[in-house]
């Protein structure tokens, strides 16, 4: 934490406001595999709240090599903090989504689901998405990937542990194979009618696709 | 010992004036990876393949590792080059201080948000948008209209104008603060095309 | 670059913005002329390039730390006339006393530049930092009570009988520069639950009027 | 040439990254001091001694006219970007006409009108009263600010700084200047209210 970050939150603080902290641990870096990348997720969240008075924690476990929070073992640092801290505390806990794959492809939605059912899972209170292509490519986001963001969550709702690691292990096995050559997706303009802001056929075409797939992985929305 | 108060962002600071001084890269490459790699071998944490942990114990074990990290390691200030320390019983005063709901946006757009304490039937709160994707100027306002149409979405994440009127937001100039106003007002004239403009942003 | 992005975020929501900038007389820009010439570009400047709403100056001398000494009233006077005579400008002047509260002298300065302010075409006047703004607690209410009657008293005199008493009363005090009245805190002349000044400030007050009318200031009340 | 626009903040920026490398040194020791004293033989700047308040209508003009030519042949100088940057006299002018003329400070019964006077009009200025700045402990703050609140002749308020905040110095640059300065600002509230004028311009 630096100096400008303290004196912000010291006048957000002071006027009432709710602060909400976002902290990315990156899984290789400098905190080594996913436990101890872990261990530092879950003390960095407790410090936001401990000490920088935050309101709400925005985690984003990141994968050193893809820059995506849809990898397995980000997945899993991501599942086990929040696990942890929601066992021990009512602290308010989000998530963000970081996907390799680009807008209106099958991957792009799966590695959404998939996240989406492990942090709902795993007692978080608030999903943040969807950055698509990494977040890093201009115009590649669209509101699709925060639809089955929002609906795979409601459908993971209530289901138990074991059953939601049996189906995440199979979405991931579906796309975890194409890392190298990710689908590159299209840009908004290219899957959306600008004028009157509907999703392209071809989108929901591909977004049905997903769907199908995700039922062959034992969920249905 | 019991805390004597919950520490405030004040507090902090004193504490990282007062703080013992550490280099940088000693705190990345040293600190940071020993005692990580410590408290691992301490609590015994190993994941296994399963991606939600489905042990109980072990799930408090991490919790336990991660206060002990917060404890015996600190959390450091590049600006002072100093890293401050925080006793067990503080950290717990702290998280009683922290807020157990939140309501986010107004109105009826309002949508509140709780601790949910396991894998509940209360759904979390869906927050979508680019999540700071770079968006061009010329469509931000719908790209950010057709999230806030979602009826799955609750509350929206802005994405980053990368140009305003034309010129390059370069961060720490006049022109980001420009463009960050911008993002402002388009976020909220997204949620009143969408008919919700109560909208948490 | 803060100042500059502060005035950026300012700027896009229409705040009233003040910009204060205050020559110092006897530093980088040399002489009287030539410091009366640095602050009308620099007056003009704040409205020009940096969208100042109005401007708060406060020319200072290098030596004393004072804007009421002769040579930093005079940059200060011309400064405004100059600016005044060629546009609508608004101009605001600060005020900084060498003496302390609850002396002549303190009062005495106070109105000099009270009526130099005044008479040059100032709208604002913004004071007191008496003890040279520097000293804790040493200033009070009752030095803005006589900058503003001393202003008051000076609206629309001719400007040559302006300075007829200005020939007067700022010789009056600027002898006393090496060994000006250090002056009490607000503790010492109010009393502070009642936030009353005390009879003393009061006497003190009294002369210090009596003074400016024996040197042709017309005050009536 | 006539002027483009008036100049805005973002516009000012671009020009001083684009602006002349010149050194603080150079800059304090020689550009502002040549320029100044140039400009002072140049329009025959002479100020009488007697005369505190200029009596010679030509001098303030032929003075405002020498600011006006420093700030086009000079420019401004940005520290942090060790450049100079340049604005020609008609933006100058454009700047000057789109600055508002009226303004008014604080709300309802207690706000002060701002309005030009030109010469010794017989409109007073607005007198804001208060610490201009200087120190002030906090045990008495609010007492300070509201003997400056309570004066009829006091239009608006200018702060003091509250050294202190709950014990703890209020350092620049670090979470207690902040917390400090929001006491202030309530502090001066709560003098506003004590004096009955709780719409007073700050």
């Amino acid at each position: 934490m630096d100096m400008s970050g303290l004196n912000m939150l010291a006048g957000w603080h002071g006027a009432g406001d709710i602060i909400m902290i976002e902290q990315m641990p990156i899984m290789g870096g400098y905190t080594g595999g996913p436990e101890e990348t872990a261990i530092c997720d879950v003390a960095a969240t407790i410090a936001s709240f401990a000490l920088f008075n935050c309101d709400i924690h925005l985690d984003g476990p990141i994968h050193i090599r893809w820059g995506t929070t849809t990898t397995r073992e980000t997945l899993q640092v991501a599942a086990h903090t929040a696990m942890a801290l929601d066992y021990n505390t009512d602290l308010l806990l989000g998530n963000q989504y970081y996907t390799l794959a680009g807008p209106c492809t099958e991957m792009c939605l799966l590695e959404t689901a998939a996240q989406a059912l492990v942090d709902t899972a795993s007692g978080r209170e608030l999903l943040s998405g969807v950055a698509s292509s990494k977040g890093t490519v201009q115009d590649k986001t669209t509101p699709m990937e925060a639809r089955i963001m929002g609906e795979a969550s409601m459908a993971a709702c209530g289901m138990s542990i074991p059953e939601i690691n049996r189906i995440v292990d199979n979405i991931v096995s579906r796309y975890e194979g194409n890392y190298l050559h990710p689908p590159t997706g299209k840009r908004f303009q290219e899957c959306y009618n600008i004028h009157d802001l509907v999703p392209s056929d071809e989108y929901l075409e591909t977004y049905d696709s997903a769907l199908r797939i995700l039922s062959d992985c034992g969920i249905d929305f | 010992m019991t805390a004597r108060n919950y520490i405030d962002v004040y507090e902090t600071y004193d504490r990282f004036a007062e703080g013992k001084k550490v280099s940088e890269k000693e705190w990345d490459y040293t600190i940071i990876p020993r005692n990580a790699q410590m408290m691992k071998e301490r609590y015994e944490i190993d994941f296994g393949r399963t991606i939600l942990p489905t042990d109980q114990d072990l799930v408090d074990r991490l919790f336990i590792a991660g206060v002990d990290m917060l404890i015996t390691t600190g959390i450091f200030n590049p600006d002072l080059g100093t890293a401050l320390s925080i006793e067990e019983d503080e950290i717990y005063e702290g998280l009683k201080m922290a807020p157990k709901k939140l309501k986010l946006g107004r109105g009826k757009d309002k949508c509140s948000c709780k601790a949910r304490r396991g894998n509940t039937l209360r759904k979390p709160v869906i927050q979508g948008g680019p999540t700071g994707a770079p968006v061009s100027e010329g469509i931000f306002t719908q790209m950010i209209e057709s999230y806030a149409q979602e009826p799955t979405v609750d509350t929206i994440v802005s994405g980053v104008l990368n140009t305003v009127d034309g010129h390059p937001a370069s961060t720490n100039t006049p022109w980001e603060i420009k463009a960050t106003m911008a993002e402002v007002r388009y976020n909220r004239e997204a949620t009143r095309r969408a008919g919700r403009p109560g909208m948490c942003i | 670059m803060t100042g500059l992005n502060m005035l950026a975020g300012w700027t896009t929501v229409g705040d009233m913005i003040m910009i204060e900038q205050m020559p110092i007389f006897g530093g980088y820009t040399g002489g009287i002329e030539e410091t009366a010439i640095c602050d009308v570009a620099t007056t003009l400047g704040s409205f020009a390039c940096f969208s100042g709403n109005f401007h708060l100056d406060g020319p200072i001398h290098i030596r004393w730390g004072v804007t009421t000494a002769k040579e930093t009233l005079q940059v200060a006077a011309y400064a405004a006339a100059a600016i005044d005579q060629n546009t609508d400008l608004l101009l605001a002047n600060q005020y900084y006393p060498m003496a302390g509260p609850c002396t002549e002298m303190c009062l005495l300065e106070t109105a000099a530049q009270a009526i130099v302010d005044t008479a040059s075409g100032r709208e604002l006047l913004s004071g007191s930092a008496a003890a040279k703004g520097v000293v804790q607690d040493k200033t009070t209410g009752m030095e803005a009570r006589i900058m503003g009657v001393a202003s008051e008293a000076t609206c629309g005199m001719k400007i040559s009988d302006v300075n007829e008493i200005l020939n007067k009363l700022v010789p009056s005090y600027e002898c006393n520069y090496t060994n000006a009245p250090a002056g009490k805190t607000f503790q010492e002349c109010y009393d502070v639950k009642t936030v009353k000044p005390t009879k003393e400030y009061l006497e003190v007050y009294d002369k210090a009027v009596a003074q400016l009318k024996d040197f042709g200031l017309d005050i009536k009340h | 040439m006539a002027a483009t626009r008036a100049l805005t903040i973002p516009d000012v920026y671009d020009r001083f990254v684009k602006g002349k490398k010149v050194s603080v040194e150079e800059w304090d020791y020689k550009i502002t001091p040549g320029n100044l004293t140039a400009l002072k033989e140049k329009y025959n700047i002479k100020f009488e001694p007697d005369q505190i308040v200029p009596e010679d209508k030509d001098l303030c003009n032929r003075l405002f006219q020498a600011g006006l030519e420093m700030l086009v042949t000079t420019g401004y100088y940005n520290q942090d970007l060790g450049r100079v940057m340049h604005v020609t006299e008609e933006e100058v002018w454009e700047g000057i006409r789109k600055t508002p003329t009226k303004l008014e400070f604080g709300e309802n019964k207690d706000k002060a009108r701002f309005y030009p006077r030109h010469g010794n009009s017989n409109v007073k200025p607005v007198i804001q009263g208060g610490p201009t700045g200087s120190p002030i402990s906090e045990d008495v703050f609010v007492q300070v600010m509201q003997s400056y609140a309570q004066e009829g002749i006091v239009d608006t308020i200018v702060n003091g700084v509250m050294t202190t905040i709950e014990g703890h110095p209020a350092k620049t640059k670090t979470p207690y200047e902040i917390r400090a300065t929001m006491a202030e600002l309530r502090a001066v509230k709560e003098a506003r209210v004590r004096a009955a004028r709780p719409g007073m311009g700050v």
